[in-house]
């Protein structure tokens, strides 16, 4: 009883009250000719089949089989992921930090839910949750630990607020026993949370 | 504004809970309200920091009630009032005001993709030279505007030492009140768990922001 | 624990909208919840502490979105139901628990008035010596406790004056987990009000915040 | 469109709704002998009728008219208000504060609504509102503005936010030309946002 009672049963009542609003919103600005539904429908299009966490896994597993990249990507993370074909909206200013037995990374934008949409798509829910966003900066062991992972107090943990445009991209451990795997095996292994610094990649 | 949007250090949300196979966008009018707000933002009647704004501006309830994308959606159907792309009479009758003018959209379909690539950078060239340098210890500001600012509150009066410095980029306070782009150096700083939080703060941990020139003080 | 509740700083709200001719209470639910909740208080299954800490633990969105008196009617079930007063059965059914006892109520209508007057005094007598005194400089720790605390977010790092010893008052952070009342002393410090704000503050004008011992350290 | 459709139509249906909670409530609580109902209801008449800002302003009034008193209360308020007959919930340890030409006070709660019940009564809403609660601190001059009163910047605002059991009542300054007035028209002149701070004594 302490939270409002009406706000389960409300719930559906609630979501096809959004998609109406919505629907009606979207059909007053095609009538005014401000937006071209066949444009909502591309951009809708290139973040569920185009852009997503599949980016990051090539950026990834790259700088993981290629000294070179690597050093590129460190020193100037937009222009070496650019050469993969990923750059733009909410990724124009890239910084890759990088995950040792010495660090750990984690990033979190508290004032809004800033995240590298060109190599990692859009948010998840819980990145742009407000448990997130307020305790990642105050207690990242703990927010770590709501993700099943417990870090020695030896290990150093950096969290970056993307406070600005500058967006981040965590670089994480290649696991032991990966040494023979193909660059399709190795992608497959980093999951967008790796990416993210909320997990860390799991050997095979 | 110090806003409940800036909630770095706040406890009492509960646990993060992080969701198997979460979908891109979990009932379709999210997807049409993210392209929605994106599609009306190429009449480049505000900026991002505008936008953002508008989001922190919401009741604060409301705020912290709302999905992202329900965020969004108040979010764009203000800045369309705010632009005069729309008026309230349209909005409350669904319908075009006849004696309105039919516009032509800026982004179609073809567009959207190069659109995306491109993005809008905010480094900008600059004559002025850095007044920080990596290594340099500083002080975030105590300053407490009432409009928008990206200098956190659990920052201010803060300790740090500038790590990188990115160049020159918009200055989104200004930026947002449409008072100009205003550009300065953009600095990582990065503060010591123990200088935000106490003395229970793990001694090698760190919390590292972008922070405009215009936040920082020699310490 | 830095909750929605401490609120002191924040921007955002509005203005305050005084009411002309306002009542005592809006509508008669809210007087029953007022003695419904200090009658619980006669059983002393809790103090006024866990009684606070019960509504800033309350869902964020929650606490901003309810009224005064809903939030005291959601800490009065928290609290009843954490005390075991009531259970959640009885709470859904509305009938009580058959198996239950009767209970014979603490406070009578007659005990209201003399409850009312005597009130819960806090001051505590103690052979300690005061760490602080009048005229002092003192610094409020950089503490984030994660459960009840009265040391405001907005004080804290932050350097005052030490106006006034109030004797030795207990000490709400460990009276609200139920681990005794611990008596700490009591000061008035006061702030000025651009230690806490900056330099847009007027120069002339101060906080001042009644602070107990532990949150305070020599400046 | 930007906050919730239903607040404003939902209203009554959410009032009808707290009256059912509450009444449940309490006959729940009655039944299990957990509360006394006429104990309620005197509870409710002590609030109603009993305790209120009568009170504090004849402290106040008082206070203008007897110096030997005004000492007293300055000294110890707690003693002072208790000869008046007024003690006890949410007043046990009372402190005065007095308005002069060059000093002007404020009293906030911030971390909930602590108020002088014994003296002023239960608080208003707007005294409990997060607006009021959150720009006290960071801006008693807007407030006081909201309140339309205006200080030129010569005169100190000191804001009292009650953090702990100290709860503060306001000496607001006597106007002038008040001096031919009986204690009783004196009183009437005493508001209770001049004992909050939040206005001062008009002149009648």
């Amino acid at each position: 009883m302490a939270t409002d009672p009406d706000h389960d049963h409300g719930h559906d009542n609630h979501l096809s009250e959004m998609v109406l609003r919505v629907k009606a919103l979207e059909t007053l600005l095609v009538a005014k000719g401000l937006v071209d539904p066949a444009a909502l429908d591309a951009m809708i299009d290139a973040y569920e089949n185009k852009i997503g966490p599949r980016n990051g896994a090539r950026v990834v597993v790259k700088a993981w089989t290629d000294p070179a990249y690597k050093a590129r990507l460190m020193e100037d993370a937009t222009t070496a992921i650019a050469e993969l074909g990923y750059s733009g909206a909410q990724g124009e200013h890239m910084v890759v930090v990088e995950n040792t037995p010495a660090v750990h990374n984690l990033v979190v934008c508290t004032l809004c839910s800033c995240y590298p949409w060109p190599v990692l798509g859009l948010p998840p829910v819980w990145y742009k949750s407000s448990a997130y966003r307020s305790r990642a900066v105050i207690d990242p062991r703990g927010v770590l630990q709501d993700f099943g992972l417990t870090l020695p107090d030896d290990v150093a943990v950096r969290v970056w607020d993307s406070t600005a445009e500058i967006r981040y991209l965590v670089l994480p451990e290649r696991p032991p026993g990966t040494e023979g795997l193909s660059v399709e095996a190795l992608e497959a292994l980093v999951t967008r949370d790796t990416m993210i610094g909320t997990a860390r990649v799991a050997a095979p | 504004m110090n806003g409940v949007h800036d909630m770095g250090g706040m406890h009492g949300f509960g646990p993060v809970e992080p969701e198997a196979n979460e979908p891109v966008f979990h009932a379709p009018w999210e997807g049409r309200v993210l392209a929605i707000r994106r599609a009306l933002g190429a009449w480049r009647k505000w900026n991002i920091d505008a936008g953002r704004h508008s989001i922190e501006t919401l009741p604060p309830a409301d705020y912290l009630r709302m999905s992202y994308y329900e965020k969004w959606l108040a979010s764009a159907i203000k800045l369309a009032l705010g632009a005069g792309l729309i008026t309230e009479r349209e909005l409350e009758t669904g319908q075009r005001d006849p004696s309105a003018p039919v516009a032509t959209p800026p982004l179609t379909a073809a567009m959207v993709m190069p659109a995306i690539l491109k993005g809008s950078p905010t480094h900008r060239d600059t004559a002025a030279k850095p007044r920080f340098a990596a290594g340099q210890a500083v002080r975030a500001r105590d300053i407490n505007p009432t409009s928008h600012t990206r200098l956190p509150r659990y920052v201010r009066g803060r300790r740090g030492t500038v790590e990188r410095d990115h160049g020159a980029h918009v200055f989104p306070d200004s930026n947002a009140r449409f008072e100009g782009e205003n550009p300065q150096y953009l600095y990582t700083v990065r503060f010591s768990a123990r200088e935000l939080w106490g003395e229970s703060a793990n001694p090698g941990d760190s919390v590292h922001l972008d922070l405009w020139e215009g936040y920082l003080d020699v310490a």
